[in-house]
């Protein structure tokens, strides 16, 4: 499904916890089905966005959906660059231990798995952010 | 106690009418009597009866139709709010020379003066939205 | 007269929390629900703003919105309450009016 | 429209600026239905909610209908308490000269026009929200 | 200049609609090509033929149909998103058992990857929300 | 490369504006639509952040959105350019790609 050839680097930004509002869980809805397209993903999780990554979610008290373990098949979709902001997790007393650890299989490393997941910090993650040729922000 | 409940949201995009049912149900469950629930600003959304969401998630209109015969509860869409929003009950439809309806079951369209009497009958108002 | 405030926003987010501690006066009460159960937490830039509330202000956070974001109930400040939606219904009883912080 | 003699002291808080969202616009709709109840009804404006009482508002370029005249139209409905937080208007450089006059004829006085809106500063609002029975907050 | 316009918040709630419209005419004045309008999240809210809005306001569905109509624009509102939100065709109507549909001319249906192809085929993608 | 930022929400009620200036590159574009309009006055306090962000960063606000919240161009920060929308049509086209901070 590459569109005419055109490889374009686009990044999903994602700045709001899940569950309060539904931009976690749609955000997510549109990476799984881009990923058909062939082109350079990646995802950051800035700001209130790192919160969706937390490990042990549970919605069984709010009666909602708990869509996280959908982040953990990302690497399937072959979603290899996933970037979480250092100050976002810092900010919010978190670090990567809190998070569910995500994964790839690299097909030219006989299928050893790898990380997806990236804690970068602010300069690093503006470079990235600079050189995308399509933002979606949620 | 007697508990007004206004909703400002629609349903799926924030979490305000999940929270506002919880609490709903947990006031019924204490034996509680809700006056009335009112649903304004994008709130009225929560009153279509087209929404088809995923088999794997709640329903969000449903749930409050269910409750509300249940209860008998009074689901109350603001007029002004539902008509900027398109929804419409049959005799709006009509009125407006609309060819569609699309509200649910257990909700009906009234003034904004139904809000004040509820904040003023109920002895508390709660509110839930952005 | 004594006032259950409810807030619903990440103070990262948004500025409903910090003008809604601006305003409750004392011996007032703030529940956090939603969003804003992750001002609930230690170890965070507000803790130490919301360390302090709790001096003049009861506060609580609501279970199933710090479950579902995953955060431990073990990290919660103390003299934070942790209710579930039942007691949410009491405080709205127990205290005279429910301002919430949209 | 009195409701079987119940008189309750009634707050609207205005916490958002005008345009951005509908809230303003419809928490004034609000405001003029529930003048017909006969209660003690009072208005906030705090944090961005100082926005919605600028002079001047204009809309054409936006494309949107200019509801400010409305504000000026609130004495007629017998609304006559408006505060206005000092420290709100303070952190966004304005002054109650930016904002429009709100008057209302005071009939127990032969009609003389008087002020609606006040300056309050934080600790008097917290006290006002304090004493309501209800707060609807927009 | 081909333009991708993304629309995440539903008609008069959010300035969203508003923005994405002014800008959708500039550019369309300017002499830019729009390859698509893509609604998401509650955007979807902005396809319903049922809102009367007030007399004296804007009609913000019917401006999007009528710039549609004038400039052959694509207004295509996510199936997914729609269906959560009670956006029907008449296609989906009938498929979900719904007994009424609501979609405004102009608009139509379809899946999340005419967002990724308008992300794609667009010189830039121009986003409002919340 | 070069990205226009996009910002629509107020700096007094968001953190979106905090946040694009934190992750945009020195030499990036942003402009304040909406709500995010308050932000480009003088005398405000958040004024002192987006001067010194002048400095690094071209900084435009849409003059329809100052005008709709009766906002005064007079007050404008210098530096800030005020653009109409067919302005913001073309700042889309002079940068490389545009990203909407939402």
């Amino acid at each position: 499904m590459s569109e005419e050839g055109i490889v374009k680097k686009l990044m999903y930004v994602n700045r709001k916890a899940p569950y309060g509002t539904i931009y976690a869980l749609e955000s997510l809805e549109v990476v799984l089905i881009g990923a058909a397209f062939d082109q350079q993903v990646s995802l950051a999780f800035v700001d209130d966005g790192v919160y969706q990554l937390t490990r042990s979610q549970n919605t069984d008290g709010i009666g909602m959906k708990n869509f996280s373990p959908t982040y953990a098949a990302l690497g399937d979709y072959d979603v290899r660059h996933i970037y979480v902001e250092r100050e976002s997790l810092e900010a919010r007393g978190l670090t990567v231990e809190d998070l569910m650890p995500l994964t790839y299989e690299d097909e030219d490393d006989d299928w050893a798995e790898k990380e997806s997941l990236r804690v970068v910090d602010s300069s690093e993650l503006a470079t990235l952010m600079g050189e995308q040729d399509v933002v979606l922000s949620f | 106690m007697k508990f007004g409940i206004l909703v400002n949201e629609g349903p799926y995009q924030h979490q305000a009418s999940d929270s506002a049912y919880q609490f709903a149900q947990a006031a019924l469950t204490a034996g509680h009597e809700i006056y009335r629930v009112f649903f304004y600003h994008d709130g009225v959304n929560n009153g279509t009866r087209l929404t088809v969401p995923p088999q794997d998630d709640r329903n969000v209109v449903d749930r409050w139709s269910e409750l509300a015969e249940k209860h008998d509860l009074d689901l109350v869409l603001c007029v002004a709010a539902a008509q900027r929003r398109g929804l419409l009950d049959a005799d709006e439809a009509q009125r407006h020379g609309k060819d569609a309806d699309n509200i649910a079951p257990g909700f009906r369209i009234s003034g904004l003066g139904q809000l004040i009497e509820a904040a003023i009958q109920s002895d508390r108002l709660v509110t839930f939205g952005d | 007269m004594s006032l259950l405030h409810t807030v619903n926003k990440s103070p990262f987010e948004r500025n409903s929390l910090e003008s809604c501690l601006r305003l409750a006066e004392d011996g007032h009460a703030v529940l956090l629900i939603e969003d804003a159960a992750v001002a609930a937490l230690n170890g965070t830039a507000h803790t130490e703003t919301i360390k302090n509330a709790t001096g003049r202000l009861s506060m609580y956070v609501l279970g199933p919105d710090l479950d579902a974001r995953g955060l431990s109930r073990d990290r919660v400040i103390d003299g934070i309450e942790i209710v579930d939606y039942d007691r949410f219904v009491t405080l709205t009883c127990e205290h005279d009016s429910v301002q919430s912080w949209l």
